[in-house]
């Protein structure tokens, strides 16, 4: 019983929505738009589940952090607030080594900037419509908070990849095998035809060898077998979704549910 | 108000220039600055997501609406409209049963919503706009004339190698057949048509990821070095 | 252990990352310091894409659909800035909405460093009447959906808050089938993507897409009926501004992205020849 | 053969719509601008496969539209007027720019009678078109527009059902190795001999992406293996539900494995929905925990490169999966086994080894077979028509390729 109704719920949801799809009556023809609403509002709740499992990982990490460095501060007699002030940084950030149980100050960094932004966002502070205002207003204390903070952070960590593509090229490029050699081989000419170098290197080829130009090789190799990998790739990917959801919806495929216990 | 003033914009920049290079410094290796940022950014960033969640989904999509149903319950002339939110509104509410131990199953009900909801959905959609419109730019003659009547070797050619080239990528999805003989070979091309794919695809993103590390660079020299105009 | 000092290829063979790295933020800054420009060999697809925009009737109703969020920006900014500058210099009337959270704010700058172009000084753009900012609607490709429907209840109010029908420009617009022409600037999903599948494929919007450079790969098969052209990455994004006649930022940052480029280029050749040379010996 | 129904319907509704509305002829001598013509043949029908609530006006093009080059007074778009009775008064409802021929009002009240008339709008008024109607919108049960795709869906479904239910009856299926699921328990085993973790990162999306749902139904064999082995697990997640789910999947994986006792929910935690604040966290927790062995499958972005580049730094073993065709070069490049789009979505199948699921593997080939031979024979008979000019082959093959064309 405990496993057949979320099969049974799984397979109505999954059938109505693919029936849906084709009648435009009320109340099918918003099914998929109101089911994806449905959706959002789980994920909220869902949230209060991901948040508090934050929160209790964080404040745990914290919690045994700051009382084992407290007890360790005690130990040897003395004035053990004042050795704890002394000896903050290796109780706290574990010094330069990287101690499990020394990093708590970075879970406390965690939980003050996760309930920082709520108290300014869910609180509006700062918000010059007050209440009534929007969120998104960028007076507001939040948004101040996501210009310096977040906005900085999201944008380095993207970054990042500038230098990760130039590592990961020049290792995984070399010409190990003819599959390795076609995937170095594209990889180069259109590398080479994004550049003012491309158009270089090969200007003086003659008219008649126009095609052997840099940029129109390059956009020949986008043009005509990118695309014909890129149609594969999508025709298969349609039929692995359609069986993947098939599986789901008929309950061939159940793990993400779970076991009885018995 | 005080945040508009230039030593609180400062104070921003330079808040945020130090976030910009705590990041950067894991390029060199893990350290106790990039642990704090990696903090900063966790916790900052879920809060965030939840402030939006909530004030962009929850009360326009959820609280609005039931409250105006329930005034217009008791105004005397109810409208049923929002009655249909209390299934979300239930679902939601069982997710969170998965802290009571008891009614821990009651929590799998939303999941399987969820999941079936993705499945029928996506079934529509992947076949739409994977499956049927890449069949259709498919069909197309692989002979071309021009309008005089001349044969057009170049485009023939060109869209010849498509259509073999996505077949020979479909051959590589079977999975039901050895990749051996004849079929092998086939499938092997299909290999060689997708590293192209993949070369180029790679190719061409260089570009783009350097641009995004000339925009953290941009920040760092002209907004708060001030060295670049 | 007294193994023989490995030789310099042998060395070259295991680079530490690290001095790749080096290698390609030097590159990356040193260009910034100059102006420099270079020629740009322009795209069928960002070709096809400006001759799109002239052919919109001048004071066309135009769907400004900017999705993504400041880490794209340096890609994607410059394209807004320029096709605002275009729908500026057309007079379109310009309808903006964002289908991610940060792309209404986005739009508003890009609007702002488009009227300091030396052409709009004396442009008077009134709010309401000549654009609007409707701001962001959670849901991804059901927003999209709705917009099909209806509006004015997708949107009931702009950005800034106000009530759409109270705002001149929205008379007369019910869904998306109303607009002459729709700009769509995204870095990912929602994007250009679900604006083919939903809004193109569905109401027949006349669309075209900037993308990032790692998306264009993606939504170029759409090219053509779908797509009435594309600019992919930095690189579209000065073509874009070469075509246009409004050169910008995008032109700039093009130099150091193309030294950056002979770079990877260059580790990658040597690579290569230092696999070859030390292949033999090893076995 | 819906579109020639359609077809008939609108030519009766065109000429009952001009039948109906001659008297209306005087409507025509309002025009302002003597120079400029009205819309012509203007006809409005009930819109097709829709909820109701909505009216297709239809018109073939003023001859003095606006063409994009003339100089004159030009027609730069469409005034649509409506009114309940044929004598007005009559309001716009919408205005659809030069080169339309078509406008959806999708303001309507089902039921109700509707008059139309159009305006070629210039700058200074315009010429109006005869009044048409009465039209009346109403829902519909089924959208005509939507066959094609209603009849392919079936065609494909069933072809995959039939597999399942043939491999349950206990037909043999082969099924040829999948060299990156293949490693899978080599990889577990590495990790299990190096005393060292495994971390699975099931993407960045929600469950509402099917790759999410492809992901955590993966990592329920991958965790199977791994509660035999008894070796440690890691699966950070940006998503809460996902958070869930993935416990829920690792918890009966344990059960199946003969060790609930086993089974932690910390092995599964949730970081945050911020991609690059998640990929910070998965980045972290790579260079300390020093995982052996790394899964990342479901549907990534940008990050992807960020994680397997990482994760190659620290000698991981990384096997990945995604059907995102952007990310698929990066996880080839940096990763040992990448599975390619449809893989991914095989791969449950695959791994579970139960003869139904992977009998709908059987399934997806027929489906391929299927889609190979609709653009073999569209390919042909278009070819067919280059080569002899044979107007019937243009034909049939328009009407092919028309089978998969979106309304």
């Amino acid at each position: 019983m405990r496993r057949q109704v979320p099969l049974v719920i799984t397979f109505i949801v999954g059938a109505v929505l693919i029936i849906a799809a084709f009648i435009p009556h009320h109340p099918f023809g918003r099914l998929g738009e109101n089911f994806s609403l449905y959706f959002d509002i789980i994920a909220v709740f869902a949230f209060l589940l991901g948040g508090g499992n934050l929160v209790r990982i964080h404040g745990g990490k914290f919690m045994r952090g700051i009382r084992s460095s407290i007890q360790e501060a005690k130990k040897g007699g003395g004035f053990w607030p004042l050795k704890f002030l002394v000896e903050f940084p290796f109780f706290a950030f574990g010094g330069l080594e990287d101690k499990r149980g020394r990093d708590w100050f970075f879970s406390l960094i965690t939980l003050l900037g996760f309930f920082a932004m709520l108290y300014a966002g869910l609180f509006k502070v700062g918000n010059p419509d007050g209440w009534q205002g929007n969120v998104t207003n960028p007076e507001a204390l939040f948004q101040e908070f996501y210009q310096s903070m977040f906005n900085p952070l999201q944008a380095t960590m993207y970054a990042l990849l500038a230098f990760f593509v130039a590592s990961a090229s020049y290792r995984a490029f070399r010409a190990k095998s003819p599959e390795a050699t076609i995937l170095l081989a594209t990889a180069f000419v259109i590398l080479l035809g994004r550049t003012p170098a491309g158009t270089y290197a090969t200007d003086w080829l003659p008219q008649s060898l126009s095609f052997f130009h840099i940029p129109n090789l390059a956009n020949w190799i986008m043009a005509v077998p990118n695309l014909a990998g890129q149609r594969a790739i999508m025709i298969g990917i349609s039929l692995g979704v359609i069986a993947m959801s098939l599986r789901v919806i008929l309950g061939v495929e159940r793990t993400y549910l779970g076991a009885d216990e018995k | 108000m005080w945040m508009d003033s230039p030593n609180w914009v400062t104070f921003g920049t330079w808040v945020a220039a130090l976030l910009t290079l705590g990041i950067m410094s894991f390029l060199y290796k893990d350290n106790k600055v990039y642990k704090f940022c990696e903090a900063v950014f966790i916790g900052i960033s879920a809060g965030y997501w939840f402030v939006s969640y909530f004030w962009q989904t929850l009360l326009p999509r959820l609280g609005d609406p039931l409250v105006a149903g329930a005034k217009s319950f008791f105004s005397g002339s109810p409208i049923w409209g929002s009655l249909v939110l209390f299934i979300p509104l239930g679902l939601g509410v069982m997710m969170l049963l998965r802290l009571i131990p008891k009614t821990g199953w009651l929590s799998r009900w939303p999941l399987a919503f969820v999941v079936g909801y993705t499945a029928g959905l996506r079934l529509i959609t992947f076949l739409q706009s994977n499956a049927m419109t890449q069949l259709q730019n498919s069909v197309q003659p692989v002979v071309r004339y021009d309008a005089a009547g001349g044969f057009l070797a170049w485009e023939s050619f060109n869209i010849l190698l498509v259509t073999v080239g996505t077949f020979a990528g479909l051959f590589y999805f079977f999975f039901s057949k050895e990749h051996k003989g004849a079929f092998g070979r086939v499938a092997r091309l299909g290999t060689w048509f997708l590293m192209i794919t993949f070369g180029a695809a790679f190719g061409y993103t260089v570009m783009g990821r350097m641009s995004l590390l000339i925009g953290r660079l941009d920040f760092l020299l002209a907004d708060w070095l001030k060295v670049i105009g | 252990m007294a193994e023989p000092r490995p030789s310099f290829l042998t060395r070259m063979m295991r680079i530490d990352r690290r001095v790749i790295f080096v290698f390609i933020g030097v590159a990356l800054i040193f260009p910034l310091f100059f102006s420099i420009s270079q020629r740009i060999q322009v795209s069928p697809e960002v070709a096809m894409l400006t001759a799109a925009f002239e052919k919109v009737p001048d004071g066309a109703l135009v769907l400004y659909s900017l999705d993504y969020d400041p880490p794209s920006a340096p890609e994607l900014q410059p394209m807004a800035v320029t096709a605002f500058k275009l729908g500026l210099k057309k007079k379109f009337r310009m309808v903006i909405i964002g289908l991610w959270p940060q792309g209404p704010q986005q739009a508003d700058q890009a609007l702002q460093s488009a009227l300091r172009d030396e052409q709009f000084k004396d442009l008077k753009l009134t709010y309401g009447l000549d654009y609007v900012n409707l701001g962001f609607q959670s849901g991804n490709e059901a927003v999209i959906q709705k917009m099909g429907s209806d509006i004015p209840t997708t949107f009931p109010r702009d950005y800034a808050g106000t009530p759409v029908a109270e705002l001149p420009i929205m008379k007369g617009i019910k869904n998306l089938g109303n607009f002459d022409f729709m700009v769509n600037i995204s870095a990912g999903y929602p994007g250009t993507r679900e604006w083919v599948q939903f809004g193109v494929d569905r109401f027949g919007l006349k669309m075209i897409s900037g993308s990032t450079a790692v998306q264009t790969t993606e939504v170029s098969p759409y090219v053509g009926r779908q797509l009435l052209g594309l600019m992919g990455g930095m690189r579209g994004a000065a073509e874009f501004e070469q075509l246009s006649g409004f050169p910008g930022r995008a032109m700039k940052f093009m130099v150091g992205q193309s030294v950056a480029h002979v770079i990877v280029i260059l580790f990658i050749i040597i690579g290569n020849v230092a696999y070859f040379a030390t292949r033999g010996r090893k076995e | 053969m819906s579109r020639r129904i359609s077809r008939i319907i609108v030519f009766s509704l065109i000429f009952g719509g001009i039948a109906c509305c001659v008297h209306s002829g005087a409507a025509l001598a309002q025009s302002p601008d003597a120079a400029v013509r009205p819309p012509q043949n203007v006809r409005a029908i009930d819109t097709r496969g829709d909820e109701g609530g909505s009216i297709t006006v239809m018109w073939d093009l003023s001859p003095d539209d606006y063409d994009g080059t003339a100089e004159a007074v030009t027609v730069i778009g469409y005034e649509i007027m409506r009114a309940e009775s044929p004598g007005g008064p009559f309001a716009s409802v919408g205005f659809a720019s030069a080169g339309a021929t078509r406008f959806a009002d999708a303001s309507t009240h089902d039921g109700t009678d509707y008059y139309y008339q159009v305006t070629a709008s210039t700058s200074s008024g315009g010429p109006v078109s005869p009044v048409i109607g009465p039209v009346r919108s109403s829902p519909q049960w089924f959208n005509v527009n939507r066959a094609n795709v209603f009849i392919i869906g079936i065609i494909l479904s069933m072809s995959i059902i039939f597999y399942i239910a043939s491999a349950r009856r206990g037909k043999k299926l082969f099924i040829r190795r999948i060299a990156g699921l293949e490693a899978v328990q080599e990889a577990i085993g590495r990790a299990t001999e190096m005393g060292r973790p495994i971390l699975y990162i099931p993407g960045i999306q929600d469950m509402d992406d099917v790759q999410t749902v492809a992901g955590v139904t993966i990592l329920g064999y991958v965790a199977r293996t791994i509660a035999e082995y008894d070796t440690k697990i890691e699966v950070p997640t940006s998503r809460s539900i996902v958070m869930s789910t993935a416990r829920e999947t690792i918890k009966a994986a344990y059960i199946a494995a003969g060790r609930p006792d086993a089974y932690s929910d910390d092995a599964v935690h949730y970081v945050t929905d911020e991609q690059f604040g998640y990929v910070a966290a998965v980045d972290g927790i790579m260079v300390r925990d020093k995982p052996a062995t790394c899964f990342y499958m479901g549907a990534f972005f940008a990050e992807s490169l960020i994680m397997a580049e990482t994760g190659n730094s620290i000698g991981a073993i990384q096997i990945a999966g995604t059907a995102m065709p952007a990310q698929l070069p990066f996880f080839v490049a940096a990763c040992d086994y990448t599975l390619i789009g449809e893989e991914l979505f095989a791969a449950s199948a695959y791994l579970s080894n139960e003869p139904k699921q992977l009998g709908s593997l059987k399934g997806q080939d027929v489906g391929k077979s299927i889609a190979m031979l609709a653009i073999a024979t569209g390919v042909i008979l278009f070819t067919l028509h280059q080569v002899t000019r044979v107007q019937w082959f243009m034909d049939a093959g328009n009407w092919f390729k028309d089978l998969f064309l979106l309304n």
